[in-house]
């Protein structure tokens, strides 16, 4: 057997049975970048959920909020209290949003918000430029504590790494999830926003303004987004560019579903393992780089035959 | 104002039916015509040096005014999101390239306007998925567009002949006996070449959103169901409005590699770039040829000028100057969509109906 | 004169001209209306035939020689056209009123005892099936548009276009009786039998000969220079003599290009689009315009209001002038002429007065800033004097001698002369034939020499050879103490304030005079609502203590103007009211052409007269009304009677 | 068995032809809810049938399926004397079955006589070359639509709205634009989906108005639901009522109105 069949669809197969521990390096890898993604994912949930936007400039806000952790520091800001202000600016960065757009374009199109957001993209863009410089920068990972180093395991004479970054990545990246369902189902915030989700009407029955909905909301997302930001920036660094990595976490929406929270999670293990893999076993073959647009082919591919994601519902159209 | 509509009365559908009905508007229009052909070749701009204001801002400037009617054709007409422009650009500029290796003795014209067609058939195909899903969701079919686009021109030797540099060099070609393409092109030959296509792609842009096809456009754009149950297809409609879109892309494409950079890689045609156009778009006016014009004016020259003057008034530095314009043009665009989410062209309207009108205030 | 003498006199009907315009002017435009949303259009050729078929068809259902028929419509050239073929056929047109109310309408078929009604569309067949009880001559009708008629029973109903096809489809024997019918029209054949609405009384059928209406229009048409490339805009009512001679008689004799709207509602529409060059209007026309010019104004900003005053303060000074040919300061033109980029020209864009070269106003004194601001403006405003009678023409205002407080001299052809009552007599070539089945009307009003009494009082103006209008001979009277009293004058000066919709100003054989205020809901309406005064109705704002203090003070302005004059000292207004409701043709206290109806209302409105005579400070009252859909109904009101400060009388005459 | 292919004399003495369309015990399901059970019906050449029913009564499933939008679970439905598969809107509308929407459905961003034009789309053949030149047969074929739209128009007297974008219309107008749209596409069959709702009674008479010559000018077949008894009864040759999805008369209006069950189903819930 040979040729195109026997390359894409036996060789690859037969690499992972011959070399079980680095399919499961790659398996590994493609898991951690998956919680990454997922966790960028999540931010547009949170704000889909509650405001029906789907906020293009989630991704230049993990970008943001690392540069503006890591600018403060080198500004001579400790660690951890640049983290807190970090976190006040990311309220102060969803407040001004709510206040100056949000507020501005009820009604609005979704279409129009959509853009909006993207205009939003070019200030945070701009502005963190302008603020903090164009260059690549390094996470101040020892600083905030996140271990370094690896460990190695020895599967049947194989070897396995294991980056202690990644390993705390998966961590913080559980236990933000977790604290996030908590909230959701156990504060009366959190229910206020759920509640929101369904019926905006319901919003003002639990007490809260639609407004403050919204300024929690983007915080929660900037929260998200800050975390992925620190994560992301120590396992590589914090540049612009991460700006287009972050695009994938749209991939992994189309998968997962706009409002689904596990779908996202799920949508971005699938996203992440799937183009480690493909990359790893069948890139040769296109001549590599297929890292770039796998993601998209796949959610392309899944679109046409399941539209509304893993976890949607089928749409009714009404006339 | 300058209006006097007092007895321009239409005795036929054909009258109603012009581009302009309206008389002033057409002297208007002969104005900006006659400047743009007769004054900018010659002296470029006022207060700006002749080969910069040539080769910074009016050629770009044509070019993506081109680009911006095509994806205004898909956004404002046909109401799909893309953020695929930049490839569908690069797959017109590739195109052209690939043909003048073939057939080097044929026209350049006839080869732009034929490298449209691959970046027609590659946009359609993309478009296909629009049968099925909406939206967000659309957006993200366009990207599968953008970077599986990006990754050819870098991964597919063959579209820049192998050229260790990975980049593709244009060469020189005559029309007329006029240099048009290369180092050694003439800025103003160039501009016209470039204005030629520009008036000619609109015409056809204003003849097909005036007549059925565009009708079909905007049936699906403002509500698809009801489209459906008149007749429209959806998919023909769709597929038309993405091939339409994206020739009109492939063309500014190839115009901007040919006739503008001379030379592009990929990073000419990246999702920054799509990024662009879609301001573009959105803030000369969704639905609007007019405000096409205006966005790709706009959207352009505002860093440039920004630049310019920081560096003249103030001594600003200009990577300063490209972040603040950035900030600025990102807040403009909150700005127009919160005060007129349609755009210039929209408050060139009202402006317009106040001129109509004037003394009166409505 | 110079123009008139007959001018050009070559054929003696309207169809003779329409065959010489056909030949003429073959492919030029003729008429359009506005349909579907463009102006159709039809050459002067196709016109020809139109008209020709159509008399065919007309002959072909039994009209004949000398035949009455109705025709009933808004201003639209299928309605034109069959008058031209009624007249080919040698019967009379007699064009009604539209809005006229069945019983109106039935009065006025009945006299002439019209065969045949040709209707614009379901609602005037309706109203004339409604009658033709009454009717025993009526055999046939005919309607122009076939909406809603599908199902009617068409034994005696028959469309236009289908009667146009039959006729084109005519034997070669009935074509040459139609040629023999046209042929023997002339001078002396009835061109067109108009009714008048008169002020008091019933309606007079008018007999015109198409020497009346051909020499008429072809010696007005003269004075104005007016060409075949004039463009008019037909709006006024087709029953009315102005209409008949602009859009009919001068438009067939020289060929004016007749433009008619696509419906009543877009008439302003459809005059900006047109941009008439000879256009002809009611004061109440122009002073609507006016009065929509300046609500407008006021919902501008700022700056352009400025603009606004600044300009038309300068255009009040020079522009008259400029537009007499007289000659006007270097930056006094200069000025102006910035005034006419920044605000005269847009403005009679917006107005669709623009192409204006020659416009008229007749029927009514014109309030003098109103007549004013038009030719202010550079638009070529004139005022003449006519009648139904007079085939229009008595009196026109030639270029350059043009005054808001005269009429004109007499028109070319026209002997005018002032009789011992004072009432105005003219003769001329338009002056009617006869009243029809009416021979003591005729005679009271033209004599044997041929002079036709106006009805007016008036006087020619030493030096300029004006003549100037006072107002209805008959209304002219006196009060118990020998003054004259001349209400309409009076009536004229209150109307020329916005504010003022219409007076009725009694005291004929009474010591003084006293008045009926009607106020203009549009303008007093706006008035309120910038000083928030808050109300539900009509008749509440016609109550409201402010409106009164504001027609009060109108009142008395009138009162210091009017004893000016010594002669007319007599006629201040000691006591008024405001009514409660708006006069109204539908309840007969107007004409058709908005002329009030002194007794009729002295009458209707006895109880308010004498309250008004007798002192009482306020007065309880019940009024019946017609509503649009001719329900009828009643109105209560209890109105509030006011004093006005009388003005001393600069003479001793009225001291005495 | 309903002779189907002779007409009757309807009451103003207009004749009704056979039968257009018959609806074959039709079931209609979402998920587990029935929208609607049972239902046959017939609509005949030319005449104006009424479908009404309290709201919630199934009437615009059923209009959809008239309309071929929704595909019924259980049923037929018969078109001119062939049984209709399933096939997609836009296939229906080239059968020539027009409507209207309950929630209006017009295309905002245009102007009345754009909107009007949309109608004419299907009758519009040149082909895209000609349509970027815009010119010849092109043009002739969009003057020759235009001017079918305009007769439209004034036949429904919206002269005056004719270049307001329709957007920022009052709502009674919006409706009248939409049925012009519906009447430009010549429909054999048009379907009225409460037309009148939300009218004042002004709006209500002139919609009435237009309804009727709309039949009587064109003989246009028209079917159309209506939740509000008192209108249909003037309108209708033939009425149907629905409650809950089930059929609980057929008939003329008279014999309708006398019917016990549907007095029941009317009473408490309207007037």
């Amino acid at each position: 057997m040979s040729g195109i069949f026997y390359d894409v669809l036996a060789d690859p197969f037969l690499q992972m049975w011959q070399m079980p521990d680095f399919f499961i390096q790659v398996l590994w890898e493609g898991f951690v970048s998956g919680i990454l993604y997922a966790l960028i994912a999540l931010g547009f949930v949170l704000i889909f959920k509650a405001s029906g936007i789907f906020n293009f400039a989630q991704g230049i806000m993990v970008v943001f909020s690392g540069l503006t952790l890591v600018g403060l520091h080198a500004l001579g800001v400790p660690a951890f209290v640049a983290l807190i202000i970090t976190l006040g600016v990311m309220y102060v960065l969803a407040y001004l949003v709510e206040r100056l757009v949000l507020r501005n374009l009820v009604n609005q199109p979704d279409i129009i918000l959509f853009m909006a957001t993207i205009g939003l993209t070019n200030i945070l863009i701009g502005g963190g430029q302008w603020i903090f410089g164009g260059e690549t920068k390094s996470m101040i990972t020892a600083e905030l504590m996140i271990p370094t180093g690896s460990s190695v395991w020895e599967p049947g004479g194989g070897i396995v790494i294991f980056q202690h970054i990644d390993i705390a990545a998966a961590l913080i990246a559980a236990m933000l999830i977790v604290g996030l369902a908590l909230f959701f189902s156990k504060t009366k915030v959190g229910r206020a926003l759920r509640a929101v989700a369904d019926d905006h009407q319901a919003s003002l029955s639990v007490g809260i303004s639609l407004n403050q909905i919204w300024v929690i909301t983007w915080f929660a997302a900037g929260i998200v987004a800050l975390v992925a930001g620190i994560m992301w920036g120590a396992r590589s660094d914090v540049s612009f560019s991460l700006q287009i990595i972050a695009l994938k976490a749209l991939p992994v929406l189309v998968l997962g579903g706009f409002t689904s929270v596990p779908g996202a999670i799920v949508g971005g293990l699938i996203i992440g393992i799937g183009e480690k893999l493909f990359e790893i076993y069948w890139g040769p073959l296109f001549g590599s780089g297929v890292e770039g647009w796998f993601a998209y082919v796949i959610a392309l591919v899944f679109l046409l035959f399941r539209p509304q994601g893993l976890f949607g519902e089928k749409i009714i159209e009404r006339v | 104002m300058f209006y006097r509509e007092a007895g321009q009365f239409k005795t036929s559908y054909k009258q109603y039916m012009q581009a302009f009905p309206i008389r002033e508007d057409r002297i208007g229009i002969a104005i900006w015509l006659a400047i743009a052909l007769f004054y900018v070749p010659f002296f470029g701009l006022p207060g700006l040096e002749y080969t910069f204001a040539m080769n910074a801002i009016m050629i770009p400037v044509v070019i993506f005014t081109i680009t911006a009617i095509g994806l205004n054709i898909l956004v404002g007409f046909t109401g799909q999101i893309s953020l695929g422009t930049g490839a569908f650009m690069g797959v017109g500029a590739y195109a052209c390239y690939k043909l003048t290796t073939y057939f080097p003795d044929v026209n350049i014209i006839i080869i732009i306007l034929a490298s449209g067609f691959v970046s027609a058939a590659v946009g359609a195909m993309f478009g296909l998925p629009s049968l099925r899903i909406k939206g967000f969701y659309l957006v993200v079919a366009t990207l599968a567009a953008q970077f599986f686009l990006e990754w050819c021109f870098i991964r597919v030797e063959w579209l820049y002949n192998y050229n260790p540099s990975g980049a593709i060099e244009v060469p020189q070609r005559e029309v007329f006996g006029l240099i048009v393409t290369g180092a050694a092109a003439e800025p103003a030959t160039r501009y016209l070449m470039v204005l030629g296509f520009l008036i000619l792609l609109t015409i056809i842009a204003g003849n097909l959103v005036r007549g059925r096809v565009g009708r079909g456009w905007m049936m699906i754009r403002d509500m698809d169901i009801a489209a459906e149950l008149i007749g429209v297809r959806p998919l023909r409609t769709k597929l038309s409005a993405f091939a339409v879109s994206s020739y009109y892309c492939g063309v500014s494409g190839a115009l901007m590699v040919f006739v503008w950079l001379g030379a592009a890689e990929v990073e000419s045609f990246d999702v920054n770039h799509s990024f662009l156009y879609l301001f573009m778009v959105i803030f000369g006016g969704l639905g609007s040829i007019t405000g096409s014009y205006m966005g790709a004016a706009f959207i352009w020259t505002f860093p440039i000028l920004m630049k310019e003057m920081g560096k003249r008034l103030f001594d600003i530095d200009p990577i300063i100057m490209e972040n603040v314009s950035l900030v600025a043009i990102g807040a403009l665009i909150v700005f127009i969509l919160i005060k007129e989410p349609h755009g210039l062209a929209r408050l060139w309207q009202l402006v317009k109906q106040k001129l109509r009108i004037w003394p009166f205030a409505h | 004169m110079e123009t008139g003498k007959y001018a050009d006199i070559a054929l003696q009907s309207i169809p003779a001209y329409l065959r010489h315009n056909a030949k003429r002017l073959g492919d030029a435009p003729a008429f359009r209306e506005k349909e579907f949303g463009v102006w159709q259009t039809w050459t002067w050729s196709q016109v020809e035939k139109i008209v020709t078929d159509f008399a065919l068809g007309l002959m072909d259902i039994g009209v004949k020689e000398g035949d009455f028929v109705a025709i009933i419509g808004r201003n639209r050239p299928a309605l034109y056209w069959s008058m031209m073929s009624v007249q080919m056929v040698g019967a009379v047109p007699v064009p009604l009123y539209q809005d006229a109310v069945a019983e109106e309408m039935g009065y006025v078929l009945g006299h002439c005892g019209a065969r045949f009604v040709i209707a614009d569309d379901q609602e005037q067949v309706d109203k004339v099936l409604e009658i033709q009880g009454n009717l025993p001559d009526l055999q046939q009708m005919i309607y122009i548009d076939p909406r809603g008629l599908r199902k009617y029973d068409h034994s005696k109903l028959h469309h236009f276009k289908s009667m146009q096809e039959t006729g084109s489809l005519a034997s070669e024997e009935a074509k040459a009786e139609l040629e023999r019918r046209i042929a023997e029209l002339n001078f002396d054949t009835v061109c067109v039998m108009l009714y008048t609405s008169g002020t008091t009384g019933r309606p007079k059928g008018v007999v015109l000969s198409n020497r009346n209406i051909v020499i008429s229009s072809l010696n007005s048409c003269k004075f104005d220079n007016l060409t075949d490339k004039e463009e008019i805009l037909s709006y006024l009512p087709i029953a009315w003599v102005g209409d008949f001679i602009f859009s009919f008689g001068q438009a067939a004799v020289v060929g004016l290009r007749v433009n008619c709207p696509e419906s009543r509602e877009t008439v302003s529409a459809d005059l900006r689009e047109i941009g008439p060059s000879y256009y002809f209007a009611p004061p109440r026309i122009f002073e609507a315009m006016l009065t929509a010019v300046v609500l407008r104004i006021e919902d501008t900003g700022a700056f352009k209001q400025r603009l606004y005053k600044y300009f038309m303060d300068h255009a009040s000074k020079v522009g008259g002038p400029l537009l007499d040919g007289k000659s006007v300061g270097f930056w006094d033109r200069l000025k102006y002429r910035l005034g006419e980029f920044f605000i005269y020209a847009p403005l009679k864009n917006t107005l669709g007065l623009s192409r204006v070269r020659v416009g008229y106003t007749a029927g009514e004194a014109i309030g003098p800033e109103i007549f004013d601001f038009f030719r202010s403006l550079g638009i070529n405003l004139k005022q003449l004097y006519g009648q139904t009678e007079a085939s229009v023409f008595i009196t026109v205002q030639p270029d350059g001698e043009v005054r808001s407080d005269t009429v004109g001299i007499p028109a070319p052809d026209t002997e005018v002369r002032i009789g011992e009552n004072g009432e105005v007599y003219y003769r001329s070539p338009g002056a009617f034939v006869e009243y029809y089945k009416n021979p003591e009307s005729t005679a009271e009003t033209k004599d044997g020499e041929g002079w036709v009494a106006t009805g007016d009082a008036g006087f020619i103006e030493e030096g300029t050879g004006h003549l100037r209008i006072i107002d209805r001979a008959k209304d002219v009277g006196k009060l118990s103490n020998g003054a004259m009293f001349a209400p309409k004058y009076v009536e004229n000066k209150l109307k020329f304030f916005p504010n003022i919709l219409e007076a009725v100003v009694f005291g004929a054989g009474r010591d003084h005079c006293v008045a009926f205020i009607n106020i203009d809901l549009n303008a007093v309406g706006n008035w309120a609502e910038r000083n928030n005064i808050a109300y539900s109705s009509y008749q509440e704002l016609s109550g409201h203590p402010k409106v009164l203090d504001m027609v009060q003070e109108h009142v008395e302005t009138v009162n210091r103007s009017v004893a000016e004059d010594a002669m007319l000292a007599g006629c201040q207004i000691h006591r008024f009211l405001v009514l409660h409701k708006e006069l109204d043709a539908d309840d007969g206290e107007m004409t058709r052409t908005r002329k009030v109806r002194r007794k009729i209302i002295g009458e209707k409105f006895g109880d308010l007269v004498s309250a008004l005579y007798d002192g009482s400070q306020q007065i309880y009252t019940e009024t019946e009304v017609t509503y649009e859909d001719g329900r009828k109904g009643k109105i209560t009101a209890t109105l509030e009677i006011r004093d006005a400060a009388l003005a001393n009388a600069n003479s001793a005459l009225a001291a005495e | 068995m309903k002779d189907t292919t002779q007409g009757y004399v309807a009451e103003d003495g207009r004749h009704i032809g056979g039968v257009m369309m018959e609806m074959k015990n039709i079931t209609l399901r979402f998920g587990g809810v029935v929208a609607i059970t049972d239902v046959s019906f017939d609509i005949r050449e030319g005449e104006i049938r009424a479908i009404i029913g309290p709201n919630g009564a199934g009437k615009s499933s059923m209009l959809n399926v008239i309309n071929g939008f929704y595909h019924p679970q259980e049923g037929e439905v018969w078109f001119r004397g062939k049984k209709r598969p399933s096939m997609p809107p836009y296939e229906i509308a080239e059968q020539g079955i027009a409507r209207t929407f309950q929630n209006i459905a017009l295309f905002k961003g245009m102007t009345t006589i754009e909107n009007v034009m949309t109608g004419r789309q299907l009758m519009m053949k040149k082909n895209f070359l000609w349509q970027l030149l815009r010119l010849g047969p092109a043009l002739d074929e969009e003057v020759k639509h235009r001017r079918r739209c305009e007769e439209i128009i004034d036949f429904l007297e919206i002269q005056a709205i004719r270049n307001t974008p329709v957007g920022s219309l009052p709502y009674g107008l919006q409706k009248r634009v939409e049925l012009a749209r519906a009447l430009a596409m010549e429909p054999k069959l048009l379907l009225l989906d409460e037309p009148m709702a939300g009218m004042n009674v002004e709006e209500k008479e002139d919609m009435s108005r237009f309804i009727l010559d709309v039949n009587d000018q064109y003989g246009t077949t028209i079917a159309l639901i209506e939740h509000d008894m008192s209108v249909v009864m003037d309108l209708a040759d033939r009425v149907v009522v629905l409650d809950y999805g089930k059929q609980l008369a057929d008939g003329t209006p008279d014999e309708v109105q006398k019917n016990q069950a549907v007095i029941d189903a009317y009473l408490g819930v309207e007037h």
